[in-house]
């Protein structure tokens, strides 16, 4: 489905993407973590096509990415501009289906579903800026959910919900992932959340960013927000992806092969190295 | 001459002595009947009297009115038609301290093209005219010519466009027939090929003096040497404009863009050194007449007697 | 070397229209006596630069509107400011300037010649009250479309509302308000010229009386040329002074997309 | 009723303004400025003195009045129509506007005065060439306001649309007009009164009835009052026609002042 | 420091708030968790006098809040709308110190200082829209900081940063908490931050909104990221916080009566109830 290699992204002479190389199968769900700045939303628009890399190469479906591929979605991370305030929420989430063909009818009963799945059916006739914060994230969700794209991209799309919402569109995605056998690739800070709905959780080092970590995640499918965070293997990956996702902060991935524990988080920092040396971590062995 | 009222000559003249005021500015319009004032300019007839000219282009006296009311413009030259005008407006007294131009053959008339249907005066007979102001010389002119071959005013459409653009309005059809002056109607015959349906100044209006250079009765009355001294001053060079034809041509092109070649060649009206008050009721009996103007001006309101 | 490859398509724009016009007339399509060849008018156009009367002439033209152009931009940027930020100020004076707005400038030139002594300065007061308005107007419509989360950051850090219009609604209104200016430049000169045309005095406006009391159409037209390329020298002018000021507001808009 | 007594309550300066005005020329006498009342007198007998059933029109009204206001109203449309979409159309295609925006400052800066003559050649007499001014005239502050308006629209506005493949008419109608719509309406507003002064201009050349054919025979007789009536009724019109804007301009933009929580 | 009473608010016919009682101590770090678009940011714009509530009383120091009360910052929710494009980074920091006076090179160092903080030295002289979104949102973060204000209000401040990032700044706030002695309000979505940093940590209910919870947390100070979140009393109350957050989401706040265990995010959603009979949940018995 999406074929990344060796791309580079520099903005003027600041280098933000130092040779990513990234495979992602048909229906798989990825996750991306990475500290922050270290170069995950450029990475997204280089695969959306809305950002031309300085180097390397992007192919989704075998066609290299020039201009936006068909079919495919992008949750923003800025959500709030996303959004157009001169339409309702119903007509921002119904837009895009256009492109799907139908009558108004079915586009209509469509919006109304994706934003019933979000929890917001009672926002379908309101705008944009009526909504809070979170609302209007769950409303840039539904309008990808709602059309069905082959792939989809989301850049941090549950940042502003409460931990109740957040598992519940997490199963959502899920959900939709399972009956429609879409590509996603998702971006997140929250690590229990990488390991919870990812196929794989890739490791961004710190900018120039490389991929310094790709974890198979083997947790028993379908997942389930108590059963599946009580399992001692999504104990043990998200204790590693955490570890990765530290060494690379504090210097390199050295750390990331100190055997893994539970309660990563509750990890002293990994001694300081020099990120030019360190070797990116090895896929975990779990996979 | 003729008399004019008493307030004008209230103060005695003391011949020679200092003026009331020696720099005027004075409101030229870029077309010939102006060359005096820059004869008597060039040959330092105003420096003579003590007197210090400076010239501003002006189109007409009615958008500058204000100036001329406040003392922005000391004199200015305007035609008969438009002093008579503001004087029936009621908005000034304005008077005439020297007349310019009077009406020659060929200085305004209404100009068809050379392959026009309109063959005679009277075919203009719900044509459209083109003028360059409107309730002005040119409406009043035809309208008098009109009425010799038995048409109305009302029988004609006067429509306003400046003279510059009114050849090529003719040429593209856009009006029937174009009151013209000089220079374009010479410009309208070499270009177009164009022919004078109507000699404006002939009949009724031969000789109709066109323009002067006025100014307010308050002015003379403040300033009663220094109007005399500019009358001295451009008196001598209406003398040189009346005779001289060489000088005319020579100076025209100097505070006009006509060229020297256009200059030479077309007809200019005659520069007379009178004022004359029974000349200018022709025209404000005209004007009444084709009620361009409410009331019947008395024209010998409208001068300032000039003094020695 | 994009700024070239502009300059570039600009030039190949305005060759393009000579030309269609240049064919236009040399196949009779347009008459040339009503509209003169391109090429004509460029001759004169070209011609007209050596002569010093109207060069001297320009330059009158140009420092008048200047003047008013920076004078209006005094007045009706704060005008702008103040009705923009207190409603009670713009509901009180909208009626006023909604009555004064539609007045054309040419019918108050007898007020603005009585009102000031010199010609020069009529022009200038009525270069002012027109070129006002689009300014006044950009100014109110660019005070609405700043961000209110902006203005509020602001006012949460406890900046009277004097500092919030200085320092964000200014700012953020400020492409628009260059919008205006452009516009109030290009209306600063219409309006000199015509008041030049009729009052007389200095400038353009009198060099065409001038020539067309001569006849001269083909002087006429070349000068009318030239105010148009003054017009749109000053464009871009201003419009390189906002690409250098706003560099932020590109960036957030995707300019050159599509 | 509260509300139509607190709008009116809003026109306060009106009279303010007027019985300034009124002192001021009663005191300064000029001839040029007749005072108010004078000129209000002359407006009611001029315009406005006629028969009820032609709604208190005079003939002269009928003459001169309602060919001036058709005029405007289809020119102004026709003018906004065009420059809306030229506009966008070069807001949203760097090598267009490239290529035109010379050719565009050049035109708008050239007096209507100089160019009128020029149409007229090839429009004739009448109401094609005033339709043709007052569209060349209104439509430069449209045409600027709807181009920068369509370039700057949000970047993210146009991803958006990019990553949901939302067909260029669509984008066009639902996203860049909606968001260009702030500046656009800004053109529009400085149009209205601008459409009023190109109606005049364009009744000074040319033309035969009109308000500003009316004007230019009342200036070359120096009517004075009969001038200022002119004058008045143009900025009556303009108090008019921007109230009936900014009506319809509440409608269209209700979205952006609710986002931008104006008033 | 800050007192609520009945503090009601709607939006034309909606419901926001639906009498809000509330009082933080001068110093005091109280954190408002609440489902999504119950009406959090409403009550913090309410208390920083950006909005007029229709009914209720703030005061603040005492006084009613008509306008802003001084001596206030707030991180907004949106952040990336908050900075102003045509500034640098660090003028846009510095920017409020001007109100403190001092001269522009103590301003200026003041502004250094709190990039540095928030990690982000090196973006001092870029333009906001030059940033990731993560890295905007520490500029807001420094901004207020840098400020130094008696009162701040910070909504969702840590949402958009990885996670290791996000427990720096959260020790950032408390560390700078500790030696301004500041007064904040914080409002997050993440249980275990708000019961990590906060004195006390607030419940809303969903829209129209009730204080349906008030827990003090009795944490050892100063806290550990290690440390604390291994605290039996952590785990207990992050519990507590999460089952009182939860049932008011699914219907009334009576679950919150149930004993507290660990992993509340791996218990059943309780039975649905009529959230208007429902009763607010009275204050944590730890408190
Ligand atoms: N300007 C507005 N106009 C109308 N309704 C609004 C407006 N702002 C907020 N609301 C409504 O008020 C409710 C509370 O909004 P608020 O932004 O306070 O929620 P919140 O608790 O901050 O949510 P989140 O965690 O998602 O940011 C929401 O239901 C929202 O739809
Ligand atoms: N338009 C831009 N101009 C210059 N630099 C940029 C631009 N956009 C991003 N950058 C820089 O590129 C780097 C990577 O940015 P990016 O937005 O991809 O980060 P990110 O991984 O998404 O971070 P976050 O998790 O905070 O959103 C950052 O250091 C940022 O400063
Ligand atoms: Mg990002
Ligand atoms: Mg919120």
């Amino acid at each position: 489905m999406l074929e990344i290699s060796d791309l580079t992204h520099s903005y003027g002479a600041y280098q933000a993407l130092g040779g990513v190389n990234l495979t992602v199968a048909e229906g798989e769900l990825v996750c991306v973590v990475g500290p922050s700045g270290c170069g995950k939303s450029t990475l997204l628009r280089s695969i959306g096509g809305l950002l031309r890399p300085t180097g390397g190469r992007v192919l989704v479906q075998g066609r290299p990415v020039e201009k936006v591929p068909d079919d495919l979605a992008i949750v923003f991370q800025d959500y709030s501009r996303s959004l157009f305030p001169w339409m309702t929420v119903a007509d921002n989430v119904s837009l895009p289906l256009r492109r799907r063909g139908g009558d108004r009818r079915s586009r209509d009963t469509a919006a109304m579903e994706a934003l019933e799945q979000v929890g917001l059916p009672a926002a379908a006739g309101k705008y944009p800026w009526e909504l809070s914060g979170g609302m209007q994230q769950r409303v840039a969700i539904a309008r990808a959910l709602a059309y069905k794209p082959a792939l989809m991209l989301m850049d941090e799309p549950f940042g502003s919900v409460d931990a109740q919402t957040r598992e519940d569109l997490e199963d959502l995605v899920l959900q939709v992932r399972r009956s429609s056998g879409m590509t996603i690739v998702l971006i997140t800070h929250d690590i229990d959340e990488s390991v919870y709905v990812g196929d794989r959780v890739v490791v961004l080092s710190k900018s120039p960013a490389t991929v310094v970590g790709d974890l198979r995640v083997e947790l028993p499918e379908p997942r389930d927000q108590i059963a599946t965070r009580e399992h001692p293997d999504f104990v043990h990956l998200r204790a590693e992806v955490g570890r990765l996702v530290r060494g690379m902060r504090s210097g390199g991935p050295a750390a990331a092969e100190t055997g893994a524990e539970t309660g990563a988080e509750a990890e002293a920092d990994s001694p300081e190295l020099d990120p030019a040396t360190a070797e990116p971590a090895p896929v975990a062995p779990k996979a | 001459a003729c008399g004019s009222s008493g307030t004008d000559e209230a103060k005695p003249a003391a011949g020679g002595a200092g003026l009331e005021k020696t720099k005027l500015n004075i409101g030229v319009v870029p077309v010939p009947s102006s060359a005096p004032l820059f004869i008597a300019k060039e040959k330092g007839f105003f420096k003579a009297e003590g007197l210090d000219i400076t010239t501003e282009t002006i189109q007409a006296p009615q958008p500058v009115m204000p100036k001329i009311l406040n003392g922005g413009i000391d004199a200015f030259l305007t035609s008969y038609v438009s002093l008579i005008t503001i004087t029936d407006s009621g908005m000034a007294k304005l008077k005439m301290l020297a007349e310019s131009q009077q009406g020659a053959p060929g200085v305004n008339g209404v100009m068809v093209t050379k392959d026009s249907p309109i063959k005679e005066p009277k075919d203009l007979k719900g044509k459209k005219i083109a003028v360059n102001v409107v309730k002005a010389l040119g409406e009043v002119t035809v309208s008098a010519q009109l009425k010799i071959h038995g048409l109305a005013p009302s029988d004609v459409t006067f429509v306003p466009v400046p003279f510059a653009d009114q050849l090529a309005q003719l040429k593209a059809g856009t009006v029937d027939a174009a009151w013209l002056t000089e220079p374009y109607i010479s410009a309208a015959q070499k270009d177009l090929g164009a022919r004078l349906l109507i000699d404006t100044l002939s009949g009724p209006t031969e000789n109709l003096p066109l323009d002067g250079w006025a100014t307010t009765a308050d002015w003379v009355t403040k300033y009663p040497k220094t109007a005399a001294a500019f009358q001295r001053a451009i008196g001598k060079a209406q003398q040189i404009a009346a005779t001289d034809r060489q000088e005319l041509n020579k100076v025209i092109p100097t505070f006009t863009q006509i060229p020297a070649e256009a200059a030479s060649t077309m007809a200019i009206g005659t520069f007379s050194t009178s004022l004359n008050a029974t000349r200018i009721q022709r025209v404000a009996d005209l004007l009444s007449e084709f009620q361009i103007t409410k009331s019947k001006i008395d024209a010998t309101t409208l001068v300032a007697a000039p003094s020695q | 070397m994009t700024n070239a490859r502009k300059a570039l398509r600009g030039v190949l724009g305005v060759a393009g229209f000579l030309l269609v016009m240049e064919a236009l007339g040399r196949t009779g399509i347009i008459d040339p006596y009503l509209i003169p060849l391109a090429s004509t008018i460029l001759t004169g156009a070209a011609r007209l630069l050596t002569n010093g009367e109207f060069l001297s002439q320009v330059g009158v033209t140009l420092s008048s509107c200047a003047i008013g152009l920076l004078l209006a931009v005094a007045v009706a940027v704060p005008l702008g400011m103040a009705m923009g930020t207190v409603p009670a100020v713009e509901r009180s004076l909208r009626p006023l300037v909604e009555f004064l707005r539609p007045i054309p400038s040419l019918a108050l030139l007898p007020l603005a010649m009585f009102l000031f002594l010199s010609g020069e300065q009529g022009k200038i007061a009525l270069i002012v009250y027109t070129s006002c308005w689009p300014l006044l107007i950009n100014t109110l419509y660019g005070l609405r479309d700043v961000d209110p989360l902006a203005k509020e950051t602001l006012r949460s850090f406890g900046f009277g509302s004097y500092d919030v219009v200085r320092l964000v609604s200014l700012p953020s209104a400020a492409p628009f308000i260059t919008t205006g200016v452009r516009i109030a430049a290009s209306v600063a000169l219409i309006v000199a010229v015509s008041v030049e045309l009729v009052a007389g005095g200095d400038g353009i406006g009198v060099f065409v009386t001038q020539a067309s009391s001569g006849n001269r159409r083909d002087v006429v037209l070349a000068a009318t040329l030239w105010t148009g390329v003054i017009g749109l020298l000053v464009n871009s002018l201003l419009a390189k002074a906002e690409s250098r000021l706003f560099r932020w507001h590109r960036a957030r808009a995707g300019e050159e997309a599509l | 009723m509260k509300t139509i007594v607190s709008r009116i309550a809003w026109l306060w300066i009106l009279p303010v303004v007027l019985v300034a005005w009124e002192v001021s020329t009663r005191a300064a006498q000029a001839v040029y400025f007749p005072p108010p009342s004078v000129i209000l007198a002359r407006l009611h007998e001029l315009w406005f003195s006629g028969p009820a059933a032609h709604v208190f029109l005079t003939d002269e009204a009928a003459h001169h009045l309602l060919p001036s206001l058709g005029r405007l109203v289809a020119g102004w449309a026709g003018a906004c129509l065009v420059a809306i979409a030229a506009g966008i159309a070069l807001g949203r295609s760097a090598v267009l506007c490239d290529v035109f925006s010379p050719l565009i400052h050049f035109f708008r800066s050239v007096p209507p005065p100089l160019l009128i003559p020029i149409f007229m050649t090839m429009t004739g007499i009448g109401t094609p060439l005033q339709l043709t001014a007052i569209v060349f005239g209104v439509s430069w502050p449209v045409l600027l306001n709807s181009l920068d308006g369509a370039r700057y629209v949000d970047r993210q506005y146009l991803e958006t649309c990019e990553v949901f493949g939302i067909s260029r008419f669509r984008r066009l109608t639902r996203v860049i007009l909606p968001a260009a719509s702030p500046k656009i309406f800004a053109g529009l507003r400085i149009s209205v009164a601008l459409a009023l002064i190109m109606m005049i201009l364009s009744e000074f050349i040319g033309s035969t009835e009109g308000i500003g054919y009316r004007m230019l025979v009342a200036q070359s007789e120096l009517d004075v009052p009969t001038m200022w009536t002119a004058i008045v009724l143009l900025g009556i019109l303009g108090f008019v026609l921007n109230a009936a804007f900014l009506r319809f301009e509440r409608h269209v933009l209700t979205w952006h002042r609710g986002a931008r929580k104006t008033d």
